[in-house]
């Protein structure tokens, strides 16, 4: 009996269940079959904090939410369409996001009278008329996967722990996804233990075919690719993305990356990564903290190295000492924040965007560094090849910032042609340079006013450097009032230079507008949504997103006093509205939340009609 | 990165003199500081290391000691407060092809930067650590350090020190260090000697150098740096004095290093010096360079537009 | 700051129980991690202790093993990573009245907070710190850690770890350490006992426990943990297995007990367990409350008036 | 033959020579015999890099300059009128700041030829013509010296050692200083050695007796007393009247102190003073490095001490992490930073006031933190007690800045009655405060928004806190969104809210006067005899001066709208200026000098004309 196929544009999934479930997991492969039929999509994961809660219980809730559509979309979405649930405790915590009237599919297996006290219910919410306002799809999930596994020779633990298959299986029908992908993905990961993969696609199969013949779903779904443009594409998250920018910076500048890192929630993925890739050259460090992370690096970087290390807030404070040698060294230096809540530990895998001031300036004195902040978890890429081009024409340590959303969330990328990637090559020193007086390490290029990377190994460059104050030119320690004035106007005008070598500030501007959104940082997709949705509503409003945020581009204050009002939002308390306000005189109001999630479009959208 | 060394060399090597290791620099340290009697006994044996200058890189941190490299006419990085260890640990693992020499204070390493020392040497990473161990701060003024002796007075304890010291020594053997040593600035032969061992050996070297401040702490090794008959001699195969032990510098298991590195002048009234410990292990460099190339053997040097396109993919015409 | 305390039982001891010592708080561990067993243990022999609630603190870091406190019914602060012994250092030296606990990881303790952990160790503060070794990074989801084997596939290491991995027991050793101990998880009798000397020594108290991270590091104790031919419980006076050594946890000269850390499974097919080390040492409160008692008896109760007085003043009428 | 006597109202006077030289001892000496005589006076060692250079190098030169008058000075001044200088290296690095017409003292037995080329001269400047435009007076200060003691028993080299106290006694004849405290002062140093007393004894007054009878010094110069306020003085710098001023929280708080530290200049020697304070209850904690001193110093805190640590640029920055942990825990720490020139190592012994936006925002994530700054060396005690007051009631980390000028200059201080100092003793919690909740360790006043602040030892009160979010209330780990943006926002209110607690911004206005100078710090000394010099020369200018920077005065924007230009001077590109046009959209203009020096007036005059 085929079911009648209705066709819809987008739709907000976020499967939800305990940690043990496999809903991120389940998330990937519905995102890959997603990819892979081409629509547009953006994903977000939500993981509970890194110390694993007992099985059923409320913090032990692990959700990853889909948006996908027939058209280019740029946020996971504010709110699911559909949650699944795989026990009470996901019911729990998620179901106050399901809009009135949404899709609630529960693993109705779940809901014991156990799993129902752990999850602090005193009733089971399937039956007191909790969830009468939405369409609830009650499966056993449970007892089908067992039932549909009972021939195979796995333990009873292994067949029940294959119900996401299944729960996969069935929204993978509902939703009229190519199931291919999925199945043979399941046969490379398993493929020691072909039990489990038979296992595993016996209960996807049976989801699947659930779907096709229960009475309970009556109607199938299909979203219609998106158009995008040609190319070859892959889906990609943030940290991903990061760790194949370096690679491609470490190809375009031909120098061997060293990157120096302590493991950190959300940054940890990017060491791990390039950890495989030491075919490229790569070495990577663990080192014993952060301070030691980033001195080796710079230690590195005065060999020759393209050098790198990442961490997040709590490790870029310590990391901050060195950085700020970095700068009086002038070695090229690249440094990632994947920014996550604080203050302290805070909430570790959350997302936040509050480090942006202390980036800026959280070293003693007067330590300018430039920054650039990546946008989408695409973006990434490129935001890490333009730290890394920054870093090394100028040598100078940059900042290089992303977050946990963008780090975790992912869309599809367009896979960059290598051959058309910027050549951000330098050339080390290999001659004196000041007649006379032989090496002057501290002799600047008068464009750049970078100063010469002189690699130990050289024959007649041997100099030395170090954190006291140098003298202009010659670089040997100098306690002169003036040259010190001159040095540490120098190192700002150095940075500041840079607006010169950047991209203006591009504003999507709409005829008419009065009223300009500014954003930096993940918030991209939220802000760009929601001005879409205040268009479309008939609003007037331009938008611009900072990729540079020191120095900002040349046209920043021309831009900013080209609108009657400028509204930023930031997941923050203020701080690019600080650095705004300060630098242009602008009155640039914020719109501020600071809860460890993205913004949702929807109530940017209110915000910004608030303004209108 | 050393496809991108010059010729060590190539073009026949230049024999050079301790004169050759003296930068343009006036040299600044408290007239009758024992650092000049280590910088010139750096500079004296550098030459027979056969190794050109542009090979050379010292690094430091911040004291007295930490100018050192100032007046190293090589290459030479004058750090922050204990870190050298982490900065010589990047720099040496990325560039094997280098002899790299941290030059510290006992602030600078055992303090502040103890965590950094430690873990170098479990590491065995390819650089030679001269501890220039003075008991005192001496680029602060006179602050008790972490080998100043119990109830010692300085500028920050008017009553005496309260903090039990470390013996750098044994730290350095409880962090599994390869190769420890101890020297005295002014007994220049010896020290050459040790620096000469530390120089061949193939990783971390940890040498302690007894260094007399003569300005916040003069003396404090007088026991042995003015009275010879106190100093013990090490020698591979040889009696160690009267303690009954016969020194074997390479065994394998470190507790007789950390045994004899308990004979002190409180212990014993005299103070051994020399080799403690020397044995072969893994170096970090070449352990990192072999896993690198093992990467390559088995997967083909890296291929930039195979990575990105890797993993699933889909064509949008 | 005693004259602060509230009176320790002065109205009477109540007698506690284990579940005194348990909070309101879930206890959140993956289920089978070593670390359940080990609170177990430790709520389990706190009431035999005597000390009211109120006058012990747990500190610890970040990783599993830091969650610790928010399960001890005490005062207690879970800090920051690695920072734990320098917290409990000034917690610990400003209130001697106070039983202060630290609990760590081998990451927190050995890696990032490795610095802080020697100094405690050299100054003999009065804390006690166990030491919660999975020889793995639970908390970030299995990275290798400094007790983490040489070739150990990790997240970080697809090929295999190069660091020379610390042997706790020798680090604390070689920092002058004055207790030194060992126990196994789910050995839990002998834990408790360790975990008795441990609060009866008077100074800083090391005890390494190996603690099994079933999810990142499963069974990388068991040669030990699981074969219990394979220990070597340690007591004083008596010989240690066919070593030919009797043991002396008392010796001043930590050689032994250092000779003792390095049996290991590795080298002797055994592990020592119990207490390697136990001497008398002053406690650095007590040192550092004496001086302010001598200062007082010498100058008298701090005079404010007269501070601000002192020195060459003069008077405008 | 008595000879003239002149009146004069104040004079500048500069000590220079070799390090080994003892001009700092003579400058102190000289600085009490004037204190004593009631001048105001203002003094500003000016030590070489802190490793010792080679004798008779130009590194190597140490100067002392006191500026003393019949009336109330800012500034130890501008240009010295007179220039004693020990050997040719500090002839000539101190010879350009002496105005035309200036008196120059040189020993002239120190310009041998070998002491003239360590200091890079060709020629013999005291012979060349060089010196033409002053009026010089060459004495031979070493053979004098050695003349006067050649009956003493003391080796030739002690002998020569003593020549600064032949000088000493010049300059205190020269300007008819009272003797007694010298020569009691020499007594008490040596007690030890009683040869050297009398060698040191004999040299000054030989010196005096050389002034008297010479013909060179035709007349002898006077200064009255100045007009102080009644009551008793002493003679104090920065890094002194912070001890003392710790000492005095500690005594008005009754708690005792626990300070950690870890020696770094400028700011070691607060830890040497106060480890002599042992008979106050003081502990003080030499720590492995700066990240142990500021967890020892918290965990003291978390105790129930007072508790503080001490640094400067560098160390600031290792301390950040344990920092934003106390803002989490909100426990009471005082943090000093005793500025100085930077990025990295910088100038370790020269002042500079770049780490204002450093301490505002060097930490992950939004920690907001109180911050007060000193603005005199005396002012020093008030800033020190006023941060522990708040830190103690708002239980917060409190930042109170001083500089590498304010630590070593000095100035005559009204000691203050102990009586009249402020009662800061807050309460510790003894009982459960949650009803049936028993204790919640965040639940907070609700006029301080501080939490209670309940010690181990407390029974009933036992509770955890930790660097992970915590709920309103419970403190218990969260993870809740909303919990998460409400903390974030609380803890910023929190220190918002202690604009109400603090004195409004205090204008030293004049009438007609349209150019606000705001300043902070230690600047406020040359910016204050700046404003009085345009004044004198009839122009108008107000003047207002920050202590506390975060929160501001809540009246400083009033102040700031107030006058159609605001100028604020900074030995910086520029901190105050950024924060305060963020603030209040003003269009602060910067004055901005980094030379490691501190600001002269003059050129401040200046400045402030060219605005007018
Ligand atoms: C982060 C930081 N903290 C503190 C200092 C101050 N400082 C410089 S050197 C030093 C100690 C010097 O002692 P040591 O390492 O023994 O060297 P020595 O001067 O005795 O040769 C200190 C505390 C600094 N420069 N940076
Ligand atoms: C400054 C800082 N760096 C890194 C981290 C991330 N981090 C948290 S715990 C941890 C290591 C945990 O390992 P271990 O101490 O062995 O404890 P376990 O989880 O194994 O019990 C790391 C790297 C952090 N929280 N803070
Ligand atoms: S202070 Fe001591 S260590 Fe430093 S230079 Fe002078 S004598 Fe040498
Ligand atoms: S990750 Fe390992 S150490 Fe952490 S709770 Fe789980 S089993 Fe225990
Ligand atoms: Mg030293
Ligand atoms: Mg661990």
């Amino acid at each position: 009996m085929a079911k009648a196929v209705e066709q819809i544009d987008n739709v907000v999934i976020r499967f939800a269940g305990d940690s043990g479930d496999g809903m991120q997991l389940t998330g990937a492969h519905f995102t890959n079959e997603t990819a892979i039929l081409g629509n547009d999509l953006s994903t977000l994961p939500d993981f509970p904090a890194e110390i694993r809660a007992p099985a059923g219980s409320l913090p032990g809730v692990s959700g990853f939410q889909i948006h996908f559509a027939d058209h280019d979309i740029l946020t996971p979405g504010d709110q699911p369409h559909v949650l699944v649930a795989m026990n009470p405790a996901a019911l729990r915590t998620n179901i106050r996001d399901l809009p009135k009237g949404g899709t609630l599919i529960v693993n109705r297996d779940a809901f014991t009278d156990r799993n129902l006290e752990k999850a602090g219910y005193t009733a089971n919410p399937l039956e007191d008329g909790s969830v009468a306002d939405y369409q609830v799809h009650e499966v056993p999930l449970t007892s089908m996967t067992l039932e549909a596994l009972k021939e195979v020779d796995v333990t009873k633990a292994e067949a029940a722990r294959a119900k996401n298959m299944f729960a996969l299986g069935l929204m993978s029908w509902l939703y009229t996804r190519p199931t291919e992908g999925t199945i043979a993905a399941i046969q490379t990961k398993f493929a020691k233990r072909p039990e489990i993969v038979e296992a595993n696609i016996l209960a996807f199969n049976a989801g699947y075919a659930f779907g096709e013949t229960t009475e309970g779903f009556a109607v199938q779904y299909e979203v219609k690719p998106a158009p995008h443009p040609p190319g070859r594409y892959r889906n990609i998250t943030g940290n991903q993305a990061i760790a194949l920018g370096l690679v491609a910076a470490s190809v375009q500048s031909k120098l061997p990356m060293f990157l120096g890192a302590y493991p950190i929630t959300p940054a940890s993925e990017i060491l791990e990564t390039l950890a495989g890739y030491k075919h490229f050259g790569i070495r990577t460090f663990q080192a014993e903290d952060e301070i030691s992370a980033a001195g080796a690096a710079l230690g590195a970087s005065f060999g020759g190295a393209l050098a790198v290390t990442t961490s997040s807030g709590p490790g870029i404070v310590l990391k901050q000492e060195t950085i700020g040698l970095g700068i009086a060294l002038e070695l090229p230096l690249v440094i990632l924040d994947i920014q996550r809540a604080g203050p302290a530990t805070g909430m570790p895998t959350k997302p936040e965007q509050a480090d942006l001031l202390n980036v800026m300036f959280g070293r003693n004195s007067e330590s300018p560094v430039p920054v650039v902040a990546a946008a989408t978890p695409g973006g990434c890429f490129d935001a890490a090849i333009e730290a890394c081009r920054i870093a090394l024409k100028y040598r100078t340590p940059v900042f290089c910032l992303s977050d946990a959303y963008l780090a975790n969330g992912s869309e599809p990328w367009l896979i960059p042609d290598p051959e058309k990637l910027p050549d951000i090559s330098v050339e080390f020193a290999e001659l004196p340079n000041g007649g006379e007086s032989g090496f002057l390490p501290y002799l600047r290029d008068s464009e750049t006013l970078a100063r010469p990377w002189a690699i130990p190994g050289t024959p007649g460059l041997e100099h030395r450097i170090g954190g006291l104050e140098k003298a202009d030119g010659t670089g040997n320690v100098s306690y002169d009032p003036d040259n010190h004035d001159f040095m540490v106007r120098m190192r700002q005008q150095k940075v500041e230079a840079i607006a010169r070598d950047i991209p203006d500030l591009e504003v999507d501007h709409q005829a008419g507008a009065d009223l300009l959104v500014v954003g930096w940082g993940g918030t991209y997709g939220p802000i760009a949504a929601a001005v879409r949705r205040v268009r479309a509503a008939g609003g007037k409003v331009a938008q611009a997103h900072f990729m540079h945020l020191n120095p900002f581009p040349e046209n920043t204050g021309h831009v900013l006093k080209s609108y009657g009002k400028v509204l930023a939002p930031e997941m923050n308390l203020g701080q690019l509205s600080k650095l705004l306000r300060a630098e242009y005189l602008v009155d640039v109001i914020g719109y501020n939340r600071v809860r460890g999630l993205p913004f949702r479009s929807s109530e940017l959208a209110e915000a910004i009609q608030g303004m209108l | 990165m050393s496809e991108n060394g010059q010729s060590n060399g190539g073009g026949g090597l230049i024999q050079l003199t301790a004169k050759d290791f003296k930068t343009d620099q006036e040299v600044r340290w408290c007239p009758g500081c024992g650092d000049y009697a280590i910088l010139a006994a750096v500079q004296g044996f550098m030459p027979e290391l056969g190794i050109q200058r542009e090979r050379m890189v010292f690094i430091s941190g911040i004291g007295c000691a930490a100018r050192f490299p100032y007046y190293m006419q090589t290459y030479g990085m004058h750090s922050i407060h204990g870190r050298a260890p982490a900065i010589a640990t990047g720099l040496a693992t990325s560039r094997p092809d280098l002899s790299v020499w941290v030059v510290s204070g006992d602030g600078d390493a055992l303090s502040i930067g103890g965590n950094h020392l430690i873990h170098a040497l479990r590491r065995n990473v390819n650089f030679k650590l001269l501890l220039f161990n003075n008991e005192i701060y001496g680029l602060t003024k006179g602050q008790y350090s972490p080998t100043s002796k119990v109830g010692k007075v300085t500028k920050s304890t008017p009553m005496g020190s309260l903090d039990y010291p470390f013996n750098p020594l044994s730290l350095a053997i409880g962090a599994e260090a390869t190769f420890v040593a101890r020297a005295i600035d002014t007994d220049r032969k010896h020290l050459t000697t040790v620096l000469r061992r530390a120089a061949e050996h193939k990783g971390t070297a940890f040498v302690e150098i007894y260094q007399n401040c003569n300005i916040y702490n003069d003396g404090a090794f007088d026991f042995v740096r003015e009275e010879e008959e106190n100093r013990l001699y090490l020698e591979h195969g040889q009696p160690v004095g009267d303690t009954g032990l016969v020194h074997d510098e390479r065994a394998e298991d470190p507790a007789q290093a950390f045994a004899l590195s308990r004979i002190t002048w409180e212990t014993h009234g005299k103070v051994p010096l020399g080799v403690f410990r020397a044995v072969q292990r893994p170096v970090y460099d070449e352990l990192m360079a072999e896993q690198l190339e093992a990467a390559v053997e088995k997967r083909g040097v890296g291929d930039l537009g195979a990575l990105l396109n890797a993993g699933d993919t889909w064509e949008i015409g």
